[in-house]
């Protein structure tokens, strides 16, 4: 599997980003400076967790109007994979590649912990490998988690199956809608999620939960 | 000659913080009386802060040298060898008054601080800590002030993407007119990839890197001379903002200059910027650096040559560049768009120089800045120890399981967790220890080892017997980096405490830096960095002795560590030592 | 020339910040707060001297950048 | 009675989300945007009626919560 991390000033999990996909897929990602205009050929894009342009004004809403990010909006037209996580998942709602909004977190603190999520939907490019039901564990760290959508976008996310994962067994660390942590575009390419999948692939992190996220990536490229 | 508007009173000298005498050998120095900008050039580098003039005669007798010390303490942090041929690099540094003052940014200027320390040396910093003090719970100030900074370490962490491990939190009604923060971090580095502040080579430029400059800090003297000067048209608040963003640019940016080979010397501005920084740089380099202010990258309108020698606008640093590299060093800072300004040169003339609008503002020997520097033998007195308190003497509580609920929910031992949460200890993805454990504990990225840390004292050990305090603080920072299976390597310590002009304070200083020295030469745990708070006293009462210790050490072998939780039903437990 | 732009949320959009504050505020005993609700503004200074081109250029900015219109509304006032 | 507090940064502040929103709209080609700075709003339900109590009310809210008054000044807008 090919692909390309895009670097924001500001983002700060792109190596731990860049590690797990080499761990996982055997293939270094290529790095993309946000000044770029064009993506390498690749089969997926992700976009980082960290604070682009330090969060400021809106989280995600600076990088959002990056040179790069026409460039994203294209792949993801093209059907090319788009995951984004923590502020990646901030950008793509502010560059409307997903509907809804990241607001403050409820309890208004930043938060670090780790927590279960559900697999809503198991169908997916990116969850297949977990299988339907399945709960696992995963981290979180954010400030600016508690997702946010209006009744018709909601219902139509619910209706159509995608909302990839919630918080499960009460442990929505942020007040999020119906428990929301992931949710996918129309086309299920578009993947955003707030939780850190990347923070729990290997044994020094006390588990290997988020692996599943990117072995389904890979097995879907694969096929 | 240099042009003298404003003539020096006794009172503006002791606005800055300078005795009669110390003015007197200024004035013996330089054979004239100075100008404005040299007052306060003087008054910056012979505070407290920055001369360390009352423990200077104290904090030479710590052990700072061993086997694996690279650097001890004088630079901007510690080094030490972890084989490999890497380094880890760390220091902690105190930002008390600031926090006091405004919490939130008080605290994240200060996590601020400690980062760009590491990182001013070629590390990329990879782990911190925090060891706060707050004053009793139900203090009307405390809430306000626990929050502030706590959401302020976290704010600069997080964002700059450092994950925070460890630290303390305490609570004690001696601390209620003083919080203590004291930050610490670590950063890995390539033992032949080391930055040092030393400028070498003469007519070289003198660079000026990262956030503009501003007011930020100047206030408490400006004020002071506001009288003199009608362009202060409002009281400005001398409190400094992080930017956390600016400094995540600005350690990218400097480890991509740090390995294209144009830095020759670099140091960060911390405390009084660009006076601090281009005094160490050319003192250390037994060189001259003249400096035009006219070139310095600035925020506000109409700023003096005092206000920019004295500001503490955060994010900024000063180098020497190897001047052929000066187009691709440029490049580097237009990327991560940063300031890049040649604002000086280095001379051999050994004279501090500044110019502003055509002017010399200041013209002073630099060496003679640091070195004539007065040092005090402040007197002391040992403190009296409390009587011993027997066993027999204090009465067992009625329901020890009541007692144990009690401890165990009492502010100093409850769970920490409503702390560490608000900090990602996870960015970077090599953290094994999350907050929780004895100690912290982070991959060495890309190989085996693991580097652990952990920030430990106990005031009231302290209090009770400065010296058997200072020590145990060193034996618990050691016991909790052994208990996770780490080899300890070094410590850096951030010594708080009140008024060194009173013997009895003095004195509790002298025999915690005796304790400490002691406990460190008998466990071969050298001292490599360290930081000195004094003055943290209101009302005349000053805080319980704080000596915090951090340490550092080596897990060869990562995955041979151990942890606190019981693993197993029916395991057997054992209690070792004395 | 000066303007200010003020973003505020939408009516139905929830405001953590703003619950947060009508909470702390009662904690603090100040009865009689309905409720609390937070926006921001941001001041700008621009070259251009023409009110109208300004407002206009100004919404631009606001579509483009200063506000999340899924979720905020915003104003524009000239100030001088 | 309605209410709006508008909480600015002090004359000198570093205002990072100033200087932030001031680059991304450089580069989203807003040419003649000289500054930008960033301020906070709170409107504010109150079940006073008189103008005059609320504001001091208000004024006792900002001392105490809204404004951090070492680096904010605040200013009270009294709306209906
Ligand atoms: N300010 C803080 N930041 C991060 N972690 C903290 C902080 N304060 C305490 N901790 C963590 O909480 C745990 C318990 O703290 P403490 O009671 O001081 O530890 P101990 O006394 O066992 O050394 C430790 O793992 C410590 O690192």
């Amino acid at each position: 599997m090919k692909s390309a991390v895009v670097v924001f000033p500001g983002s700060n999990r792109e190596r731990d980003m860049a590690a797990a996909l080499t761990k996982v897929s055997g293939t270094a990602p290529m790095m993309v400076w946000h000044q770029d205009t064009t993506l390498p050929d690749v089969d997926l894009v992700v976009l980082p967790g960290g604070f682009s342009y330090g969060d400021y004004l809106r989280s995600g809403a600076i990088a959002a109007r990056s040179p790069i990010m026409a460039a994203v909006r294209e792949k993801a037209a093209e059907g090319v994979r788009v995951l984004g996580v923590c502020n990646g998942f901030q950008i793509l709602t502010e560059a409307g590649l997903l509907p809804g909004a990241l607001m403050r977190n409820a309890g208004l603190k930043f938060v670090c912990r780790e927590v279960k999520l559900s697999v809503a939907n198991a169908d997916t490019d990116f969850t297949r490998a977990y299988g339907a039901g399945a709960v696992l564990r995963c981290p979180v760290a954010h400030h600016d988690g508690n997702y946010f959508a209006d009744p018709e976008t909601l219902a139509r996310l619910e209706g159509d199956g995608r909302v990839a994962f919630r918080y499960a067994d009460g442990t929505n660390p942020n007040g999020s809608v119906n428990d929301i942590a992931g949710i996918l575009n129309d086309a299920g390419t578009v993947l955003g999620m707030m939780p850190h999948p990347e923070n729990l692939i290997e044994a020094l992190h006390g588990g290997t939960d988020g692996r599943g996220l990117f072995e389904s990536v890979v097995t879907t490229l694969a096929a | 000659m240099l042009r003298n508007d404003i003539e020096i009173t006794p009172d503006l000298v002791r606005s800055h913080g300078l005795k009669p005498d110390e003015y007197q050998r200024i004035l013996d120095l330089i054979g004239r009386e100075p100008t404005l900008t040299e007052l306060g050039i003087f008054s910056a580098m012979w505070n407290e802060h920055c001369s360390y003039k009352s423990s200077k005669r104290w904090l030479r007798t710590l052990p700072t040298t061993g086997p694996k010390v690279v650097i001890g303490p004088g630079e901007n942090a510690g080094v030490v060898d972890i084989g490999d041929g890497q380094v880890a690099v760390f220091k902690m540094e105190s930002h008390n008054h600031p926090s006091y003052i405004e919490p939130y940014q008080g605290a994240a200027t200060g996590v601020g601080g400690i980062l760009r320390d590491v990182f001013t040396m070629g590390a990329r910093p990879i782990a911190a800590m925090n060891a706060l003090r707050f004053g009793a719970p139900d203090h009307p100030k405390t809430r306000h002030l626990v929050s502030g900074v706590v959401a302020g370490v976290g704010g600069y962490g997080n964002a700059f993407g450092v994950p925070t491990v460890g630290g303390e939190v305490n609570f004690h009604t001696r601390y209620d007119g003083n919080c203590l923060v004291n930050a610490f971090a670590l950063g890995l580095a390539n033992r032949d990839g080391i930055f040092l502040s030393e400028a070498k080579g003469v007519g070289l430029p003198v660079v000026y890197l990262g956030a503009k400059t501003g007011r930020d800090g100047v206030g408490g003297a400006t004020m002071a001379s506001a009288e003199f000067d009608d362009t202060i048209e409002e009281k400005r608040p001398t409190v400094q903002v992080g930017d956390p963003f600016t400094e995540k640019r600005l350690l990218e940016a400097c480890l991509e200059l740090m390995a294209s080979g144009a830095v020759i010397a670099i140091q960060d501005m911390g405390a009084a910027g660009l006076t601090c920084s281009a005094v160490e740089m050319g003192a250390k380099g037994d060189l001259g650096i003249e400096l035009d202010l006219d070139k310095v990258p600035v925020r506000e309108e109409r700023m003096t040559a005092y206000e920019m020698m004295l500001s503490e606008s955060q994010e900024r640093m000063l180098m020497v560049l190897e001047p052929a590299k000066e187009a691709e060093a440029k490049a580097i800072f237009a990327k991560w768009e940063l300031d890049f300004a040649v604002v000086g040169v280095t001379t051999d003339d050994l004279r501090f120089r500044i110019r502003h609008q055509g002017e010399v503002v200041a013209d002073l020997p630099i060496k003679d800045l640091g070195d004539q520097a007065p040092e005090y033998d402040r007197p002391w007195t040992v403190p009296p120890r409390p009587a011993p308190l027997h066993a027999a003497d204090v009465p067992g509580p009625a329901d020890v399981a009541a007692a144990l609920l009690s401890m165990i929910g009492s502010p100093d031992m409850a769970s920490r967790r409503w702390v560490f949460e608000q900090y990602d200890s996870l960015v970077q993805g090599n953290t094994a220890q999350i907050p929780g454990g004895d100690s912290g504990i982070v991959r060495v990225d890309g190989t085996t080892k693991g580097l652990a840390v952990s920030a430990d004292v106990t005031p009231r050990y302290c209090e009770a017997d400065p010296f058997e305090g200072g020590k145990q603080a060193v034996a618990e920072c050691w016991r909790n980096l052994t208990a996770v299976g780490a080899d300890p390597i070094a410590a850096t310590d951030n010594l708080n405490f009140g008024n060194p002009e009173k013997p009895e304070i003095m004195g509790q200083f002298v025999m915690a830096i005796k304790g400490i020295g002691e406990a460190c030469r008998a466990l071969d745990f050298p001292i490599v960095s360290g930081n000195v708070s004094l003055y943290n006293e209101t009302h005349g009462r000053g805080i319980l002795p704080t000596p915090a210790i951090a340490g550092v050490g080596l897990l060869p072998e990562i995955d041979k560590r151990a942890s606190i939780a019981f693993k197993t039903a029916g395991d057997a437990v054992l209690l070792v030592g004395g | 020339m000066k303007a200010r732009v003020t973003v505020t949320l939408k009516n139905g959009v929830l405001d953590p910040q703003g619950k947060a504050i009508e909470g702390a505020l009662k904690g603090l005993g100040f009865a009689g707060v309905g409720s609390a609700r937070q926006g921001k503004i941001i001041d700008l200074e621009l070259d251009e001297t023409d009110a109208e081109k300004a407002r206009t250029d100004i919404a631009a900015m606001c579509d483009k950048l200063l506000a999340n219109t899924v979720i905020e509304n915003y104003s524009i006032d000239i100030v001088g």
